[in-house]
């Protein structure tokens, strides 16, 4: 009889946690994206995030003068997330899109840099739509990428293959399940860099421009109704950039030249 | 193979022959050495206390218990052995063995109808698959043993749905339907509700009286002095008594045996 | 032949000096990651599971004693969770939680709280069990012998004290390998957790630092184990447990 | 609530639905084939099959389904490149498709719960019965193919039913190795819409109906089979 008590007993301290476990508080909430997006933001062998818009984000909280705690979601569910207000801003290389824009709001722009396709390195450079006809290209769910390619090579005749991060589908490039790999040039360039990519893999080109589609760059999303915080953020952006904090942090992490980073405005 | 055929001496052709069985289990030794021939024609009886070794007896002649010494013979056909590595003889001949048991019909105390055919299957299901009969042919026969158990209307039931009685007359029929030469009875009716033991006893009767040759392991006294044409009382492992069932049942020479009979009336 | 048995004994040791590295602990390797996921893993477990028990020990009360509506509504959730996958709920539950809770605690006149992930996937994980937990004990309850239940009422004893001191303890071991699996369904369905991520447990970990390292095999693999040693270590804790509960009973009967 | 998206996305979901039931269906059905000689060597193999089968099964159902079906699809994924020629051979286009590993995943998953399923369910059969077939004669094979076999699977019947729907929940896991099966679907959807909870909300009771329609052909099924249990 005292085991059964002792049960009933641990299961209203369970139930009892769970509540309290929502009481933590902090004056602004950040969502990360919980997939390795390196080097902007992975998770390293000791356990921490580290990365350009880690460093971006510790520097605009210490710039804002607030102590900000983070909150890890999937890609997929960061916007949802955003909304139903698990945390208030998210930083996780979100590109400022219309779409998207239909749903949540966005800082100005904190840095930008062209899309690039890899594939295998036998074989040829041609990105024309056309030559993709049959090809199968994978892209992380959700992104401008995978909207792109939707938009020109699907259209064209080639499959599409999402996947829940980059790494994965970059993991299928090299296993050979899919033809070629559409993301941001940095990360991408970062994995042909490393021992895995200069084994399999090579960039095949930069594909053309499109605002609509592609964007105008990485911003901070926010809720529609939080434009006091959008307006905190964006002048803490700007402050950074005028300083020359993000060009400090792109230095650190040989990226300086490669990217368009905030204007001091 | 022709055991038909009339001994030397005219007496009838021995059906079964058991030499000096040994019956082991870990440490205790169930059968002591028995001995037993049964010639066609003949309804051989054992009875003994529970645990005397008479049910082990019958089960090792089809070789549903493994002896650990002692030679088989059925109609006249000796079952080659070989000791195995559990110290106890096996049948070396897989095919010899299969064959022999079609020769030997064997009725179980728990009947072990086979639960997901109905009646008319388990009947028709060996004479098919065993004896490669047609289907027609099967059925034919089945029908009418079903008629000589008094079950012709309940065909098409499960046993599940049967009464004891029933579902031991229904074992009776689908050990018959394989025109066994003998028919290997164990403990029959100790399953079964005192009402319903007669109507079983009934057929076994008349089985006899048609002159089948039946080895029978049962409690009910009167019944196996009625219908025996030998007796053998089992006692510890060993044969205490043995003749015809005047003599064994009216005036034993075994004390033991004397009060065992009496006993059981 | 020998040449290539060599140079294949050598990449295989090379991998194993690899492997070895990968899984070390401290800044250089994953292994306390992935004991930390562990525990996380199994810190989640516990508190949906105790979550699961209370909702169920609730709902079992309710399912055989509350009001035909109580009844209806309860049989509605159970239904419900055992049709629709646990990813369904998971992520439904995930995002639509916090608005619900908030709602509800709106109605009441509180304030807005912050459901953080561990709660939230705790909540999902424990709703999920509450379902599987209501049947197990609602059968568990019906399966004590029926002499018992009126002898308790004969000596007059009320509802509370029965509950308490006849029905669970006389419950418990019709319950008890109901509920061991249900711990062993908990540890494993954790791990969905990880499709929406926040959650430092096992699966996240390993899924990170496989996309960092490459070593899915190994990682994956290294990951199947651990869950493995805590199903084995659960089924010996049980076992325990079980016999516990039935010697309780044998003492009271 | 909104659902205009329903309009333009209900292609992908009959698509998605089409691929979640040939997921389930083939599972069930290669997955119970495995079970059944993963049952019996565990009552009656020999030492060297029974220890590899005891193995697996524990090994199954002590890990999430998730991790087994990710090792599969990634750590099989990474092999892959190692073996040369393989990418040309004929059963890439097989093997370069989520949907085998998914396939593969669930199939083993099935085989090791079910496989336990039958262990007991040939343990579950009355030994009397196999005596009576081996004594009129049947050989081994005969007593398994016609007696034991058929006895241990309508015994297993009744916990089909439950097997299955928990196979039917588990399959929606194919989505995160890029199978666009009904969650696949939905995700797509969650993604171009942003809409959160309607699309869930849309397949849960999907799986409802589906739930709802095994339960119903089971039920059935056993119907036919009038074994009093």
């Amino acid at each position: 009889m005292t085991l059964s008590r002792r049960i009933l007993m641990a299961a209203a301290g369970a139930a009892a946690m769970v509540f309290a476990a929502g009481a933590a508080q902090a004056d602004i909430k950040i969502g990360l994206s919980s997939e390795p997006y390196p080097p902007f933001s992975s998770k390293n062998a000791a356990g921490v995030w580290e990365g350009w818009e880690i460093d971006f984000m510790n520097a605009l909280c210490a710039e804002l003068g607030e102590k900000c705690s983070t909150e890890e979601v999937s890609w997929d569910g960061i916007i949802p997330a955003l909304t139903s207000k698990k945390f208030d801003a998210i930083i996780a290389s979100m590109s400022i899109t219309p779409e998207r824009k239909k749903t949540i709001d966005f800082t100005d722009m904190y840095y930008n840099s062209p899309a690039l396709i890899i594939g295998p390195k036998d074989g040829d450079k041609d990105i024309s739509p056309e030559h993709f006809k049959g090809k199968t290209f994978g892209v992380q769910v959700s992104t401008i990428h995978s909207n792109y390619v939707d938009k020109y090579f699907k259209a064209a005749g080639a499959e599409v293959k999402t996947y829940g991060t980059e790494d994965e589908a970059k993991a299928d490039l090299a296993a050979g399940r899919v033809d070629y790999v559409q993301g941001d040039s940095l990360t991408l360039f970062t994995y042909l860099d490393s021992d895995a990519g200069k084994a399999c893999c090579e960039a095949k080109g930069f594909p053309p421009d499109d605002k609509e589609v592609l964007g105008e760059g990485m911003g901070m999303g926010v809720r529609k109704e939080d434009t006091a915080l959008k307006d905190k953020l964006n002048k803490a952006i700007h402050a950074l950039s005028a300083k020359g904090i993000l060009t400090e942090i792109s230095k650190k992490w040989g990226l300086d030249g490669r990217m368009t980073i905030a204007t001091p405005q | 193979m022709s055991a038909k055929v009339e001994g030397a001496n005219g007496t009838r052709p021995e059906a079964v022959v058991v030499h000096d069985l040994h019956k082991t289990f870990g440490d205790l030794e169930v059968l002591k050495g028995v001995s037993m021939t049964a010639r066609e024609g003949d309804v051989v009886t054992m009875i003994g206390a529970s645990g005397s070794g008479k049910s082990t007896f019958l089960r090792c002649i089809n070789f549903l218990e493994m002896p650990t010494q002692g030679k088989i013979t059925v109609t006249g056909e000796e079952i080659a052995l070989k000791r195995a590595h559990d110290g106890d003889l096996h049948p070396s001949d897989r095919k010899q063995l299969e064959r022999i048991r079609t020769r030997l019909g064997m009725v179980f105390q728990s009947f072990n109808l086979w639960q997901h055919m109905n009646v008319m299957q388990n009947v028709t299901e060996a004479p098919v698959h065993v004896l490669g009969l047609s289907k027609a042919e099967a059925t034919e026969r089945a029908e009418a043993l079903l008629n000589k158990v008094g079950l012709y209307e309940k065909r098409d039931v499960y046993p599940a749905f049967l009464s004891g009685g029933q579902q031991q007359r229904a074992a009776i029929a689908r050990a018959l339907a394989m025109n066994p030469r003998v028919m290997l009875f164990d403990e029959p009716t100790s399953a079964l509700d005192p009402e319903l033991v007669g109507e079983v006893l009934k057929v076994i009767r008349d089985l006899a009286e048609e002159g089948r040759t039946m080895i029978l392991v049962t409690h009910e006294m009167k019944f196996a002095r009625g219908v025996s044409s030998h007796v053998i009382y089992l006692h510890k492992g060993v044969i205490e008594e043995e003749g015809p069932p005047a003599q064994v049942f009216g005036s034993p020479k075994s004390e033991r045996c004397r009060q065992f009979v009496s006993n059981s009336h | 032949m020998l040449r290539r048995g060599t140079d294949l004994g050598f990449r295989m040791s090379a991998w194993l000096a690899k492997a070895l590295v990968l899984l070390s602990w401290g800044p250089a390797g994953y292994g306390d990651e992935l004991f930390y996921g562990a525990l996380r893993t199994i810190e989640i477990s516990v508190l949906a599971y105790f979550l699961g028990l209370t909702i169920g020990a609730l709902g079992a009360t309710g399912k055989l004693y509350g009001p035909k509506w109580l009844k209806e509504l309860l049989h509605g959730y159970t239904t419900l969770v055992r049709a629709v996958p646990e990813l369904v709920l998971l992520l439904l539950l995930y995002y639509a939680g916090t608005d619900v809770v908030n709602t509800m605690l709106g109605g009441f006149g509180k304030g807005p709280i912050e459901v953080n992930g561990l709660a939230a996937a705790v909540g999902v994980l424990g709703f999920v069990q509450g379902a599987y937990s209501t049947e197990v004990i609602r059968a568990a309850i019906l399966a004590i012998p029926h002499g018992q239940m009126e002898a308790a009422r004969a000596f007059g004893m009320g509802g509370p004290l029965m509950a308490r001191r006849i029905i669970l303890p006389a419950m418990l071991p019709f319950a008890m390998p109901g509920l061991a699996n249900l711990w062993l369904i908990v540890t494993k369905d954790s791990a969905l957790v990880s499709v929406v991520g926040g959650i430092a447990e096992l699966s996240l970990v390993t899924k990170q630092a496989a996309g960092v390292t490459k070593q899915y095999l190994l990682l994956y693999l290294v990951t199947a184990f651990i869950y493995l040693a805590i199903t084995l270590f659960s089924n010996r804790i049980f076992n325990w447990l079980e016999n516990m509960t039935r010697r309780g009973q044998r003492k009271l009967t | 609530m909104v659902w205009d998206w329903l309009f333009t996305y209900w292609p992908q979901l009959l698509y998605g639905l089409w691929i979640t039931l040939v997921l389930l269906v083939l599972s069930m059905v290669l997955g119970m084939l495995l079970a059944v000689p993963i049952g019996l060597v565990q009552v009656t193999g020999p030492w060297w099959l029974k220890y590899p089968a005891r193995g697996f099964t524990t090994f199954i159902r002590g890990t999430p389904l998730l991790i087994q079906l990710w090792l599969m699809y990634y750590g099989l994924g990474q092999i892959f490149p190692m073996i040369p020629g393989l990418r040309h051979s004929f059963m890439w286009p097989v093997l370069r498709e989520g949907f085998f590993y998914a396939v593969l995943a669930f199939t083993l998953s099935t085989a090791g719960y079910e496989g336990e399923v039958m262990r007991g369910a040939f343990l579950g059969v009355p030994r009397g019965e196999l005596e009576a077939a081996r004594a009129i004669g049947m050989s081994p094979f005969q007593v398994l193919r016609r007696v034991w076999l058929p006895r241990a699977l309508r015994l297993v019947l009744p916990t089909l039913n439950g097997e299955t729907i928990l196979q039917l929940k588990s399959t929606p896991l194919a989505y995160t190795v890029t199978v666009m099966d009904l969650m696949g679907a939905t995700s797509m959807i969650r993604q171009d819409t942003y809409r959160i909870y309607e699309p869930l909300i849309f397949i849960a009771v999907i799986y409802m109906f589906i739930t709802f329609v095994i339960t119903k052909g089971f039920s059935y099924l056993e119907r036919q089979v009038p074994v009093k249990r």
